[in-house]
């Protein structure tokens, strides 16, 4: 096939090459994250601390596959405004949302 | 057009809602007239050109500024301004509960049905008089209406009083008003609450603080009566 | 790709996109006339209260004798609003115009999906049969409102039966034909445009479709969440949006759903409105034979709107007793939409002053809605406002408002924009004289039915009541209810004509004039109707959308967006 | 090997240079943000607004949905090494990680399932408590997007098998885009719901 790249040829060694590698990379970054969650749960932590600290490692894993998986982190700025914008349009639409059922319904409950 | 306002601070209502005629009405004026002498003046005839206008020009611009600048300032503001005011005084000041009559009011397809606390102060006691369809309030002395649904949302509208206030189910709302004609007046559901929605109508009684009074004794005689029995 | 044969790939499965479109404008067409028959009865009901109706009354259910008794009436006004909304007017807005011009405006031979806009329409098809089968079903349509509110809409005990459910699948439906036509729209005004054709040379009618677009991909699946989540509360029995004894095993939360759907619910009355004022900046440049002003200013006013409209749906709520900072956030954000439309007013009568102004039907209609969005935009103020709002919210002056803004503006819109491009669509003009009179009628008769709206409205008159006549405070109403029914009767009378023109102009010989109106945008730069494909070859365009008057040629007085470059003329 | 030949329908030049299928793929996505976060800000407002809610780990099977995790993770993988093998041209790998992708799909669903019915045993059901409700709406749509990405994986792999042309990598790459947002979706489900 002409244009194609010579590819190594056993598997193993394809592995290792540049693309792949990366890939594997983050593969490590997300299992050890996941473990961590996980981990997390059996400390016998706070509410409050459990959540923050899930959400945050939630929010790396997430930005890894986006970043690395999605190859956001190399791409133009229509894309990366195609989706971060609703990103952040949700972000304030779920806040709108706390005062009215998040806050009354607590006054409510008291 | 309005209805007979029959309460403290329903005027304001009104007030507003000349203010925004005032306001928005030379917007109108002016957008009719410009539609109309443009189609009588600038009509298409033998041998004259539109002029070859973009608009993109600094003037062009600043006149639109400039416009953005009045209608904010000069309709915007100036009515939204006006109306905080309003909203605050008719809503967002809750009167002392011991100055204040309270009435609880349930909700329900296709009632309401009000509770005073009797004759103990206390609410869901035996002694609490209570009534369907009919609400009686005093002159001159703030209402609170605790409003609950038992089923659907409805909306608790006094129209002689200018407010309304939606019942949810689940949780309480609250709703103040202070009258000040004696009178029958109309209560209305303003949320479509089912097939039976326009047949949700309520009275409010609006008495003299005497004939009130009077009324209320009565009412806490026959409800005490009931739990004497 | 090669023109397919075969009836079925041509007409029925076609990929073209101006196929496609016609068959929205048909169908949309079709919900028109029914949603709108819905109207007349609910404006008889309201002028005689149970009083038979004749001839219509009797279609609605055998047993009544023509009266229309407070269940059917929920349904009708019920149905009357999602079908407007969901099924005439988004079809035949975007689905038929947006379809059939976008790609002819920028250049493109087709959209970027063809197959995938096909699907839209199936899709679209497919809610349009499910949400007519509720009135076959038992216990007959929905009859929540158009809103749904919960719990009413949720709970099965409260209103029963499968018209309500199958109504929200069918929202579903045609809720993801347009997020699919939004994919569609925007990709391809993305990455279809031909030579030349940079954003800002893009006439304003794409424009309003690439905004609307925008606001349709982001919100509609916002409330298809909603919906679902309604759906499962009715089949499945869970208590997402059910609180209080509905709900004994654990409340959820009535408020949030109303949150959901108008958290969508507002972007949506300006996706209705965004064609239709990029669709006024194209028609009243072409008939006043003048650039149209500001068209810069126009575009970021739009997309200025866009921004803002996504965070101002709490000023549905204000008698919900929402959280006082958050409402007043909500009315502030709500008033400031005033200064991008105040933008547009200026444009547009900027556009129009000194112009040499052709009063063909399209510009009549045009102009009909310059002055019904005056009527009601200026009347959304009063509703902007949390006191003001709160008086008259749930009363028939919001009605009178949303259908100056969201039927008037929005008909006449669609009007003028059938009489502008039926030519194109078609190969032949419907005749002038009967639209005039269609104009004339239309017009009087529509301020007619909502006028006396917002006149009742501050006199206290609630929306949704079967009988208002019920209510002492309202009976003093009968004339203006009666003013109102003889409107509404009118205006179908109206449409009569329009139909008679539409049908008898289809009829009629094709003349294939390529471009009646001497506009200068690329949908004119083909043959009427356009080939398969569009355009011969692809056009490379050379300036702005609206070159008229130019100085720069002396014989006419236009200049096509796609004619080489002239000596001494800019872009 | 001329172009016209390698040129796939609508792979031509676009105005933006993004081609059409990734483009609508990305706006697709965007919708699909606004679509979850209707689920999963009612599922957020609806917990914090409620007087108790159970400790999620009390009521599931923690192991199984960790395991499940890695499962889906490792999907994405053999997802973007896939989309490698497409780039490179390589066929045969690129069919091999197209139906890894896809088994390791539906091996997660399978999971689910059995899941579900462990939980439903147990009277943890849509209907117990708002949390059931919650659960079995948000891995239930989240599911049913698995299924449709197992769908697009087959199809893709079938159409791939064989071919003298290069390989057209537009469409790996949009269907890659959709299954790493799913993958997305879950990580943040598997936080907030599962684990807090």
């Amino acid at each position: 096939m002409t244009g194609a790249v010579s590819t190594p040829t056993t598997f193993a060694a394809w592995l290792k090459t540049g693309a792949a590698r990366k890939y594997l990379g983050i593969f490590g970054w997300l299992i050890v994250l996941t473990a961590a969650e996980v981990g997390a749960t059996q400390l016998g932590l706070g509410k409050r601390t459990l959540a923050a600290i899930l959400i945050l490692t939630a929010l790396i894993k997430a930005s890894l596959v986006a970043l690395y998986f999605m190859h956001l982190r190399h791409e133009v700025r229509l894309v990366l405004g195609v989706i971060v914008i609703p990103i952040l349009i949700a972000s304030v639409f779920v806040l709108g949302l706390f005062p009215d059922i998040v806050i009354a319904a607590r006054a409510a409950l008291r | 057009m309005f209805p007979q306002d029959a309460s403290l601070n329903g005027h304001r209502i009104d007030e507003l809602f000349w203010l925004a005629c005032e306001l928005t009405a030379p917007a109108f004026v002016i957008v009719v007239a410009v539609l109309a002498i443009s189609v009588v003046r600038f009509r298409a005839r033998e041998g004259r050109r539109a002029s070859y206008t973009k608009g993109d020009s600094p003037r062009a611009l600043g006149l639109t500024l400039g416009l953005v600048l009045v209608v904010f300032v000069g309709i915007d503001v100036n009515l939204a301004w006006h109306d905080a005011h309003a909203f605050h005084e008719l809503f967002e000041k809750p009167p002392a509960p011991d100055q204040a009559l309270r009435i609880r009011v349930l909700a329900e397809q296709f009632l309401w049905s009000f509770r005073y606390a009797g004759a103990d102060g206390q609410f869901d006691t035996a002694d609490d008089p209570t009534m369907t369809g009919e609400v009686h309030i005093p002159t001159g002395k703030p209402v609170i209406f605790e409003l609950r649904s038992r089923d659907v949302i409805h909306s608790f509208c006094l129209p002689n009083m200018r407010v309304k206030q939606d019942a949810l189910p689940g949780m309480t709302t609250y709703l103040y008003t202070e009258a000040t004609v004696p009178g029958r007046y109309e209560i209305m559901c303003a949320q479509l609450c089912g097939f039976g929605h326009y047949a949700m109508r309520g009275t409010l009684v609006v008495e003299t603080p005497e004939q009130f009074d009077q009324w209320m004794r009565e009412r806490n005689h026959e409800f005490g009566v009931a739990r004497a029995e | 790709m090669s023109e397919p044969t075969s009836f079925l790939r041509r007409y029925v499965f076609s990929t073209d996109h101006k196929v496609i479109g016609k068959q929205y404008l048909f169908t949309g067409l079709f919900f028109l006339l029914v949603a709108g028959l819905f109207a007349i009865l609910i404006r008889w009901q309201i002028a005689h209260p149970f009083q038979p109706m004749p001839v219509l009354g009797h279609l609605l259910s055998s047993d009544s004798h023509g009266v229309v008794i407070p269940t059917e009436y929920s349904k009708l006004f019920t149905m009357h609003g999602s079908l407007m909304v969901f099924f005439a007017v988004t079809p035949i807005l975007i689905g038929a115009f947006g379809n059939f011009i976008i790609p002819l405006q920028i250049g493109a031979r087709d959209m970027s999906f063809p197959v995938l806009n096909m699907l839209s329409y199936w899709v679209y098809a497919l809610g349009s049969v499910a949400v007519l089968s509720v009135f076959f079903v038992s216990g007959g349509a929905a009859s929540a409102g158009w809103t749904a509110y919960a719990p009413l809409s949720s709970s099965v005990k409260i209103t029963p039966g499968f018209g309500q459910t199958i109504w929200i699948v069918a929202i579903a439906f045609s809720g993801t034909s347009t997020l699919l036509g939004a994919i569609n729209y925007i990709a391809t005004i993305l990455n279809e445009r031909c030579p030349g054709m940079d954003l800002m040379r893009m006439p304003l009618t794409t424009w309003g479709f690439f905004y609307t677009s925008i606001l349709n991909l982001l919100w509609v699946p916002l409330i298809a969440a909603a919906l679902f989540m309604l759906v499962l509360d009715r089949t499945v029995g869970t208590s997402f949006f059910t609180a209080g004894p509905l709900a004994p095993r654990g409340g959820g939360q009535p408020l949030l759903y109303q949150h959901l759907f108008w958290g969508f619910g507002h972007p949506e009355v300006y996706i209705l409105i965004l064609p239709i004022w990029g669709l006024l900046g194209d028609l009243l440049a072409t008939f006043s034979r003048k650039p149209a002003f500001g068209y810069r200013a126009t575009v970021i006013s739009m997309g200025v709107i866009v921004a803002v409209s996504q965070v101002v749906w709490g000023h549905h709520m204000y008698t919900a007793g929402m959280n006082p900072i958050l409402g007043k956030t909500f009315m502030f954000l709500t008033v400031s939409i005033s200064m991008p439309t105040a933008i547009f007013f200026f444009n547009w009568l900027a556009t129009i002053w000194g112009g040499a102004i052709q009063l063909k039907t399209p510009m009549l209609f045009a102009l009909g809605v310059v002055f019904v969005f005056a009527l009601g935009g200026l009347t959304g103020l009063f509703n902007a406002v949390q006191a003001l709002d709160v008086y008259i919210h749930d009363t028939t002056f919001v009605v009178g408002h949303f259908h100056y803004t969201l039927a008037a503006s929005v008909f006449f819109g669609m009007l003028a924009g059938i009489y502008f491009w039926f030519p194109k669509m078609f190969g032949r003009a419907l005749d002038e004289r009967l639209g005039k009179v269609h104009f004339a009628i239309s017009f009087l008769a529509l301020n007619g039915v909502f006028a006396p709206m917002m006149v009742m409205g501050v006199g206290g008159a609630l929306r949704r009541l079967a009988d208002p006549s019920h209510y002492e405070l309202l009976r003093k109403f009968s004339t203006w209810n009666q003013v109102a029914w003889w409107s509404a009767f009118a205006l179908l009378g109206g449409q009569l004509v329009f139909a008679y023109n539409f049908v008898r102009t289809l009829a009629s010989r094709p003349t294939n004039v390529q471009n009646p109106w001497n506009a200068t945008t690329l949908e004119w730069a083909t043959s009427s109707p356009p080939p398969h494909e569009n355009f011969p070859a692809i056009p490379v365009v050379c300036r702005g959308p609206y070159e008229y008057s130019s100085p720069a040629v002396a014989d006419r007085d236009f200049i096509a967006q796609n004619e080489p470059a002239l000596e001494g003329a800019s872009a | 090997m001329t172009t016209t030949v390698l040129d796939p329908p609508h792979a031509h030049a676009t105005a933006t240079g993004i081609p059409n299928l990734k483009l609508g793929m990305w706006l697709f996505l965007a919708s699909e943000v606004m679509f979850f976060t209707g689920l999963v800000g009612s599922y957020v407002v609806l917990r914090l607004g409620s007087r108790e809610w159970p400790d999620p780990s009390s009521i599931l099977g923690l192991n199984v949905l960790a395991f499940n995790t890695f499962v889906l993770i490792t999907s994405s993988v053999t997802m973007a090494l896939g989309l490698q093998a497409a780039r490179e041209n390589d066929r045969t790998r690129l069919v091999r990680f197209l139906g890894a992708t896809a088994a390791l799909g539906l091996t997660f669903l399978a999971i689910k399932l059995l899941d579900y019915r462990h939980l439903v045993h147990e009277g943890f059901t849509p209907v117990s408590s708002l949390f059931g409700s919650c659960y079995f709406m948000l891995t239930g749509f989240h599911g049913l997007h698995v299924l449709g990405g197992v769908t697009a994986l087959t199809v893709l792999a079938l159409k791939n098998r064989r071919g003298a042309a290069a390989i057209d990598a537009t469409p790996i790459e949009a269907c890659g885009l959709y299954w790493h947002f799913v993958d997305l979706v879950w990580i943040v489900l598997f936080a907030i719901l599962c684990l807090v």
